[in-house]
């Protein structure tokens, strides 16, 4: 059914008896030809764009619990194409031009909202890291901006100015950036595959390979069943050690827990996205009103979807310092998520070493933003074979040659990233 | 030929005001002492030779040096454990430097001045433990740290050492806290945000105890 | 009668009545007591609607005396100290509490915006992701703001929180949350045993159930045995109650977070007082007693204002002499919601009717029905008459089909009661069903953890004591007591039957997320459209998301989708529960680390000396470091460093350089270890040598550099750059102890022992004579570039004097104990005064390492290689590193990689700025062509003109290439020349002359 | 989370620094690149028991080797890492 005002006022006359599913309730075939592991943003994505861009629609998502319940219902909603190493610019401002179509791509409302993201600076020294990066944007044909203290006390006039322990002195500003609303990302990938096609298939979770006498992947076992498949596509960032080591490999991954935060809801009160240059703190406020914030990973290794409380505090001290008048702004709900976190704090799309089986992982915690890129690209690389040009860096052997795209400079220590 | 004075100034010289601080009206639930101008070295084992550490020192010292977290008092010296196979000798009036102690321990030793790269801080008062839980996560219930317990902790992120000494004549307790000279203003700042509720009496002091 | 208190009843409640308070409420005086809540005080005084919800405006009274209030949320305080969303029923009332309603305009009787309620029949759960799509730009511009301002509830201040917040730690044997019956019988116990036992109760008051419920124990009335007990366990010395401290949250190890509201039953917190505090609980145990939640039944029109939860309404009769209605019908399921009747009848309320949806009443309550002189209806309430101003009539639906109508201006519900499992379930556990009293129960716990009394399913007083206080008992004998404990509390148990009703069919919006306007046709039509899973389901309808985190709706929501989807409440389940369990002001989570204490602050040696000569300081990390000392005249900064830097390569000048990490590396194997951490060779050097030292990271990128002395054949003294001074001291340790244990080496920092200065400058051995020992010779022979060793000054002191160049001077590094750096700057500005001696800052430094070529935090960036620095060289082939097998993979020795250069604008007058990018010349720059960047630069007071740094491709080859500085972000592009790095001196005649 | 230190006892989470894996054994010198980059980039990351380094920083800067599971966060031992990563001779 399509959706539009008109479609929900007709909806309306007969008390919405006569909605359908939002996406297919779909039982498992015997074969497909691609079979995606993982059914949050990025598999579903990589679903969709394989059956509307490369025209292959005998594929199945299949998805552990529910559609959404890893790190797409977990993250606090940022977009953003603001990176600056090869590889990364390039992919992520790919990642945004779907963004800035996604709705009428699906039919979906996403709530796709680009208020803007500032990264703000204390010192010369990040001021100088903003213009490297900045201009590293511009040169890849991204917005960006680098603002000093009077254009950013002119854009947001609450923050502290006056009596902070590092204070700012300007920012990086990409108007373009903003935020989407992730459930919805989900449910619009889920509507807009289904309708071509795909099945969905929840409480699903693969428990292991199926491999042919030369190694090659040939299909799935998992709790409904076996499910064979011409090629197995990984979206399960979080768990993807967990994964594929069904399948005897090793990753450059490491999984840790990234904490969110959101407050009681408010009325308006901060404009876009902003980044703390002076602690670990971001935020922004959501349509319902509710600041989301977050800061740095806890720091251990952890698949226990929840934090402790040296990162809460921190992270609400760095809010406190950036803008004092949250103080009685009361915190509703604290969650965690996996990450995965790679060895040079970006992303990994390839083949992997064993035949019939590609990857998608390591996303540490960019990986919301990446969803439409990411389905985009690894929907090229199942369909096609070959990276696509913007994924052509993510390879899984770069660790090995020392092709790392490492943007904080951090090296091989995941937690560092 | 100019005259140059060697003044040695406390790191806290510029923060510590003596007096009263914070609430007034009330006893002072806090009492800050800085003492001033100590010597503290630090004692490590060598690779294997933590035994002859131990027992040279006994010699030097008099007393069984400590081995766990604990100060030990020698007669004109605190011994406070600092780590495994390690601790510190904190004294007065020059009896034990590196001049002094070089030569005895750097056998089974290696030793390294932190005289000047401590300030040492004495706390007490009604109210010492109530503020002293606000600054440290460890367990200072007389139970968990009577006399004599030592703790090598963290502040505020920043690395001190904590130890009971005895008690005061009026049985309140006594906590003594070596922090990083550089940490030490800003770190006096955040004791004494925690304390004024309490009321504050504030001191320096060129003795040890 | 109080003054215009025309709900509060003469006599009774807990209430003081010689302490009188008055309070505003959306601009209008009122009265109240000591000991009443800001709800209690408003029901006194005959207010019912109080707050609007928050999608389609409906006007909402109070439903729960709690913390799970959904309805009664107001703006407390005014100004900067306003705080939104506040829940009535918990906000205590003190003179002058100014309180405003939120979300309405322009008033709370007259809405506009529940014009909303029109659009109800399109405003149904997640009808935005079906629609504002088009035209694509309308999202931002018009849809969205639109929503944004209609969303979002009270309004935060806008201004700095003008209160302090701290932070504690407690530790215990046994920690108890919540002081109701099972709570203090678990504290009894553990506090008698010997047990360390603290009692954190949410309410101002401790006691629970026992303060509204009544009931006997041990023989005497509830009251009498409650002051009893807290007179017993405040004789305890090692029992602690801790009122007005919420536990909302539990973590690893044993660690529990409570948030304690020391002041905000005051106007303001006492000076030099906070106005709450953040306690983090180490406990062997915890003893949740936190008790349950009564429950709403879902009906037409239960959002009205004075429908009231039975237990609510009993509380602010019996505890606070408050009545929110006069005439009181009661709708239950179950037998305890008859309590209210017993309650209020004793109060002199009058019973409009019971309907009580089981099939049987006890003969008691029957018998309770005829001498109150009301009807007890079987059956459920299908809809209620009334508006803003309460109840006016109810609807009835009778079992067997008939209807019936009740005349009432309040209506107390009981759905029966859901034990709070948040505690139990924050690590990610979920309860299970019971199905005897129709609820969720903790299923587990954390570890340490376990549920008693109602929190635990078990709602009889009789069950909570015994419960509480075998658990605290239990609980303290874990921990290590023994202590004799005594008996339990006995009291009898109610009967509690219940006969489970969710949703009552009915015509009009049937609420089951108050706040959120969800109601249950929202359920409906999430689960026609495939949201079943409850997680789909509170996402999709925003179920149990709003600021009482579905306290009150979680479980009916579920209930009812199990209901539709032919499912049963156990096979649908719950979703997970989260921390923490009652919103907490983000201040007390941030304590004092907020405005300048928000980190620490480090302060070199000669900090106060700077101050006095007006430097301006800059933050590095935590330090603050003289950045430049301007004088009188100078007209920027640019000014003030160009000088420093002329003094400097004209005479001398002196800089303190004691951030740099210091650190003493004994033993007898200390040179080999630094063989092993160092790219380079340390074991050979000389005793009273310095030598530079590059470590790489395991990976093969350089970590940090620094130079390291031997001052004695198994002491070398190492730094490390000032950013990785504490994580090369860690990076060593694990070398030491982990990697390499069969070395003997030792380490220590001795960062803080050492003032240390650069005295640099064709003048420095002028200025250094006049301040060392004439003894000492720093004669060219006699202290050759690169030597290191102790001298003695003037005045007596030893020093550690270091023949190294950071500026590419003729420089020493001189250290002296750090209680004589203030000293050493006074000295040496005093021993200089002859030379013109020039105190310098960081920026001066970075300008003269520019000019050197040396590389700093910028080309450490941890992507460079040694050989991208141009210190390739340095690595030594005849050890092992760290490091060092990694450094050869094929892309960190690609030729084509970004190597360190020199940049200069062709045009001299060109100022060139760091984060240039670097394009050939004549090419349209993009992606292709985007060959590195400008990484440093300054203003070369010996070239006369900007220079700089950079990373360039394959730079090393193109030394006298022009190509292009390319800085879209600032409007420039200019041509450079690419040059030789070391600008200054290139063949480093000067430091060592 | 808290950790018994062998040597202080029980702390704060905040006083520890974690690293990683305790598994990989450092190559001895001479060793491969495939070696190396398998001890320094190769993660089991396991769901479940791992032994993991840990520094106690902010106490007796000794490094821990902990038994800890990473689905709960229990740590089932605590030792000091004194040579647990040193390449075997021979190895």
């Amino acid at each position: 059914m399509k959706y539009s005002i008109f479609s929900l006022a007709r909806a309306a006359l007969s008390g919405h008896k006569n909605w359908q599913r939002t996406w297919r309730d779909a039982t498992p075939k015997d074969r497909y030809d691609v079979v995606i592991i993982g059914g949050g943003g990025h598999g579903l994505a990589t679903a969709w764009f394989l059956a509307s861009e490369y025209g292959i629609r005998n594929v199945a998502v299949l998805e552990k619990g529910w559609i959404g319940s890893g790190n797409a219902g977990r993250n606090t909603t940022i977009i953003r194409s603001n990176y600056g190493l090869p590889g990364n610019t390039g992919f992520y401002e790919l990642s945004m031009k779907l963004w800035e179509r996604m709705e009428q791509d699906l039919n979906y409302n996403t709530m796709v909202s680009q208020r803007g993201v500032i990264n703000l600076y204390h010192s010369d020294a990040q001021r100088d890291a903003y213009a490297r990066r900045g201009n590293t944007m511009r040169i890849n044909g991204i917005d960006a901006e680098l603002l000093d203290l009077a254009a950013v006390k002119k854009m947001i006039p609450f923050l502290n100015f006056d009596n902070a322990r590092f204070p700012v002195q300007g920012g990086l500003l990409q108007r373009r950036g903003g935020t989407a609303r992730h459930d919805a990302v989900v449910w619009g990938y889920a509507h807009a595959a289904s309708a071509l096609g795909v099945d969905i298939i929840q409480n699903c979770e693969v428990t292991g390979f199926t491999r042919d006498a030369n190694g090659k992947v040939t299909g799935v076992e998992t709790s409904r069943g076996k499910i064979s498949a011409g090629k197995v596509g990984m979206a399960v960032a979080g768990s993807s050690s967990r994964v594929a080591a069904m399948a005897g490999l090793r990753l450059p991954i490491e999984s840790h827990v990234l904490q969110a935060f959101v407050s009681e809801a408010i009325k308006p009160l901060i404009p876009g996205v902003m980044t703390f240059g002076a602690g670990h703190f971001y935020v922004s406020q959501s349509d319902k009103g509710g600041l989301v914030f977050g800061g740095d990973i806890d720091g251990y290794n952890s698949y226990a979807q929840r934090g402790n409380m040296p990162v809460m505090e921190d992270v609400c001290e760095g809010g406190m310092a950036l803008m004092p008048m949250i103080g009685r702004v009361r915190l509703l709900r604290q969650w965690g998520g996996i990450m995965d976190m790679s060895m040079d704090g970006s992303p990994i799309i390839d083949k992997t070493p064993v035949d019939g089986l590609y990857l998608n992982a390591g996303w540490c915690y960019g990986g919301f933003k990446a969803t439409p890129g990411s389905g985009f690209v690894f929907a090229h690389l199942l369909a096609r074979d070959q990276s696509h040009e913007e994924a052509v860096r993510f390879r899984l052997d770069r660790f090995r040659t020392g092709a790392m795209i490492d943007e904080k400079g951090q090296g091989a220590q995941p937690n560092l990233h | 030929m100019a005259e140059f004075s060697w003044v040695s100034r406390s790191p806290l010289e510029h923060a510590l005001a003596p007096g009263a601080h914070g609430a007034r009206g009330v006893e002072a639930g806090v009492s800050l002492t800085e003492i001033r101008n100590f010597d503290l070295i630090q004692v490590m084992a060598r690779r294997g030779k933590a035994a002859e550490l131990a027992r040279v020192a006994n010699g030097r010292f008099g007393v069984a040096t400590p081995n766990a977290p604990t100060v030990v008092q020698a007669q004109d010296a605190t011994l406070i454990w600092s780590g495994p196979d390690q601790f510190f000798v904190l004294s007065k009036g020059g009896k034990h430097t590196m001049d002094t102690l070089a030569p005895a321990l750097s056998g089974p030793a290696s030793l390294s001045d932190q005289s000047h790269a401590r300030a040492l801080v004495r706390i007490s008062g009604a109210r010492a433990r109530t503020m002293l839980a606000k600054l440290s996560s460890i367990d200072l219930h007389p139970s968990a740290f009577p006399i004599g317990a030592a703790a090598a902790t963290s502040i505020d992120h920043t690395s001190v050492t904590l130890w009971r000494g005895g008690d005061r004549p009026d049985g309140q307790a006594v906590f003594n806290l070596l922090v990083f000279s550089t940490f030490a203003g800003s770190l006096w700042h955040t004791m004494l945000d925690a304390a004024a509720e309490y009321g504050v009496t504030i001191a320096h002091s060129e003795e040890l105890a | 009668m109080a003054g215009g208190q025309t709900n509060r009843l003469d006599s009774g409640g807990l209430i003081d009545r010689s302490a009188p308070l008055n309070f505003r409420f959306d601009g209008k005086t009122f009265s109240g007591f000591q000991g009443d809540t800001l709800a209690s005080a408003l029901i006194a005084n005959g207010v019912k609607l109080v707050g609007r919800s928050f999608k389609y405006h409906r006007p909402r009274g109070i439903l729960t005396a709690g913390s799970e209030e959904p309805n009664a949320l107001v703006e407390l305080r005014t100004g900067a100290r306003r705080e939104p969303n506040t829940k009535a029923t918990t906000a205590e009332l003190y003179e002058g509490l100014e309180a405003a309603s939120q979300n309405r305009w322009p008033s709370l009787r007259h809405d506009v915006m529940s014009v909303n309620q029109l659009f109800a029949p399109i405003f149904v759960a997640g009808f935005y992701y079906k629609t504002f799509m088009w035209p694509a730009k309308f999202w931002e511009a018009v849809y969205e703001p639109a929503i944004r301002r209609a969303a979002g509830l009270g309004r935060a201040a806008g201004v700095a929180d003008p209160d302090h917040y701290d932070k504690a730690w407690a530790h215990c044997d046994v920690l108890v949350a919540g002081s109701g019956p099972a709570g203090l019988a678990a504290a009894l116990a553990a506090g008698r045993s010997g047990a360390r036992v603290i009692l954190c109760e949410e309410d101002f008051s401790p006691g629970g159930r026992l303060l509204s419920d009544g009931g006997t124990i041990e023989g005497l009335p509830a009251a009498e045995w409650l002051s009893r007990t807290l007179a017993e366990l405040a004789t305890l010395p090692d029992v602690r109650i801790m009122t007005r401290t919420t536990l909302f949250g539990v973590y690893d190890g044993g660690t529990y977070g409570a948030i304690e509201r020391v002041n905000d039953h005051l106007p303001s917190p006492p000076e030099h007082q906070v106005r709450q505090r953040l306690w983090r609980i180490v406990a062997r145990r915890c003893v949740v007693a936190a008790g349950a939640i009564e429950r709403p039944i879902v009906f037409a029109g239960n959002d009205t204002p004075s429908v009231m939860m039975a237990s609510a309404m009993r509380t602010y009769v019996a505890r606070y002499a408050a009545t929110p209605a006069k005439r009181i019908a009661l709708f239950t399921n179950n037998e305890d919601g008859w309590r209210t009747v017993e309650i209020a009848l004793g109060a002199g309320l009058q019973i409009a009717a019971v309907i009580d949806a089981r099939p049987d009443v006890s003969p008691a309550h029957r018998s309770l029905a005829s001498k109150g002189g009301f009807p007890v209806l079987h059956g459920s309430v299908s809809g209620v008459d009334g508006g803003k101003d309460g109840v006016k009539k109810i609807a009835v639906s009778l079992t067997g089909g008939a209807r019936a109508e009740v005349e009432a201006d309040g209506l107390a519900v009981s759905g029966g009661w859901n034990p709070a499992v948040g505690l139990t379930s924050y690590h990610r556990g979920r309860p299970k069903w019971l199905d005897d009293i129709a609820a969720f129960v903790p299923d587990g716990a954390p570890p340490g953890m376990v549920a008693v009394g109602a929190a635990n399913g078990a709602f009889g007083l009789g069950a909570c004591l015994a419960q509480g206080f075998a658990a605290g008992s239990a609980a303290a004998h874990d921990a290590g007591h023994s202590g004799k404990a005594g008996t339990a509390p006995v009291a009898d148990d109610e009967a509690f039957s219940l006969t489970p009703l969710w949703h009552v069919a009915g015509k009009g919006k049937a609420f089951v997320d108050y706040q959120h306007d969800v109601t249950a046709s929202d359920i409906e039509l999430a689960q026609r459209e495939g949201f079943e899973s409850v997680e789909h389901l509170k996402r999709y309808t925003t179920l149990g998301m709003a600021t009482d985190q579905g306290k009150t709706s979680n479980v009916a929501g579920l209930a009812i989708m199990a209901a539709v989807s032919g499912r049963s409440i156990p096979e649908t389940g719950t979703t997970i529960y989260r921390p923490p369990y009652v919103p907490v002001a983000i201040g007390a989570f941030a304590g004092h680390h907020r405005d300048e204490t928000f980190h620490a602050t480090r302060l070199t040696p000669s900090h106060h000396w700077a101050a006095e000569q007006g430097a301006v300081f800059v933050d590095t990390g935590l330090w603050k470091r003289a950045q430049w000392y301007p004088r009188a005249g100078e007209k920027d900064w640019l000014e003030s460093v160009t000088r420093e830097v002329s003094a400097v390569r004209g005479g001398v000048g002196f800089c303190d350089v004691s951030t740099l990490g210091k650190i003493d590396v004994h033993g007898a194997d200390a040179g080999a270890f630094l063989d092993r951490v160092y790219i380079n060779t340390f074991s050979n050097l000389a005793v009273g040598k310095a030598r530079y030292g590059l470590m790489l990271r395991e990976d093969g990128m350089v970590y940090d550099d620094g130079t390291t002395s031997r001052l004695a054949e198994d002491h070398y003294f190492l730094t490390t750059t000032t950013a990785k001074a504490g994580l090369v001291m860690q990076h060593l340790e694990f070398c030491r102890q982990v990697l390499f244990p069969e070395l003997d080496v030792q380490l220590t920092s001795v960062s803080d022992q050492w003032a240390q200065f650069s005295i640099a400058g064709p003048k420095t051995r002028d200025l250094l004579k006049e301040i060392v020992d004439p003894a000492e010779d720093l004669s060219n022979e006699g202290f050759p570039f690169m030597g290191a060793r102790e001298v003695r000054l003037r005045g007596g002191i030893k020093a550690r004097l270091f023949r190294i160049s950071f500026s590419g001077e003729m420089a020493f590094e001189i250290s002296v104990p750090a209680r004589f750096g203030d000293a050493m700057a006074r000295n040496l500005m005093l021993a200089g005064a002859p030379f013109g001696v020039t105190p310098y800052g960081t920026e001066a430094l970075g300008v003269m390492r520019v000019e050197k070529g040396h590389i700093a935090g910028p080309e450490l960036s941890g992507t460079t290689t040694a050989a991208d620095l141009g210190l390739g060289k340095m690595m030594s082939t005849k050890k092992d590193f760290i490091g060092r097998v990694m450094a050869g993979r094929e892309a960190l020795v690609a030729p084509d990689r970004q190597v360190v250069v020199g940049i200069k604008p062709v045009d001299k007058a060109r100022r060139l700025r760091s984060g240039a990018h670097i394009i050939p010349k004549g090419q349209t720059p993009g992606p292709g062509n985007d060959q590195g960047y400008v990484t440093s630069v300054c203003f070369s007071p010996t070239s006369d003109q900007w220079i700089g740094l950079g990373l360039v491709e394959r730079g090393r080859e193109r030394m006298g290439e022009i190509v292009h500085a390319h800085d879209p972000l600032r409007g420039e592009d200019y041509d450079v020349e690419l040059c030789n790095p070391v600008f200054y001196d290139p063949d480093g005649g000067r430091q060592r002359g | 989370m808290r950790i018994v230190c062998p040597f202080c006892g029980e702390r704060e989470l905040g006083e520890f620094t974690y690293l990683g894996d305790a598994k990989p054994v450092r190559p001895a010198a001479g060793a491969s690149e495939d070696e190396v980059f398998d001890y320094v980039y190769l993660r089991d990351n396991v769901a479940g028991e791992t032994s993991e380094y840990w520094y106690h920083g902010g106490g007796c800067r000794t490094w821990l080797k902990i038994a800890r599971n990473t689905l709960t966060h229990e740590i089932s031992s605590v030792e000091p890492a004194a040579g647990a990563g040193a390449a075997k001779v021979g190895a």
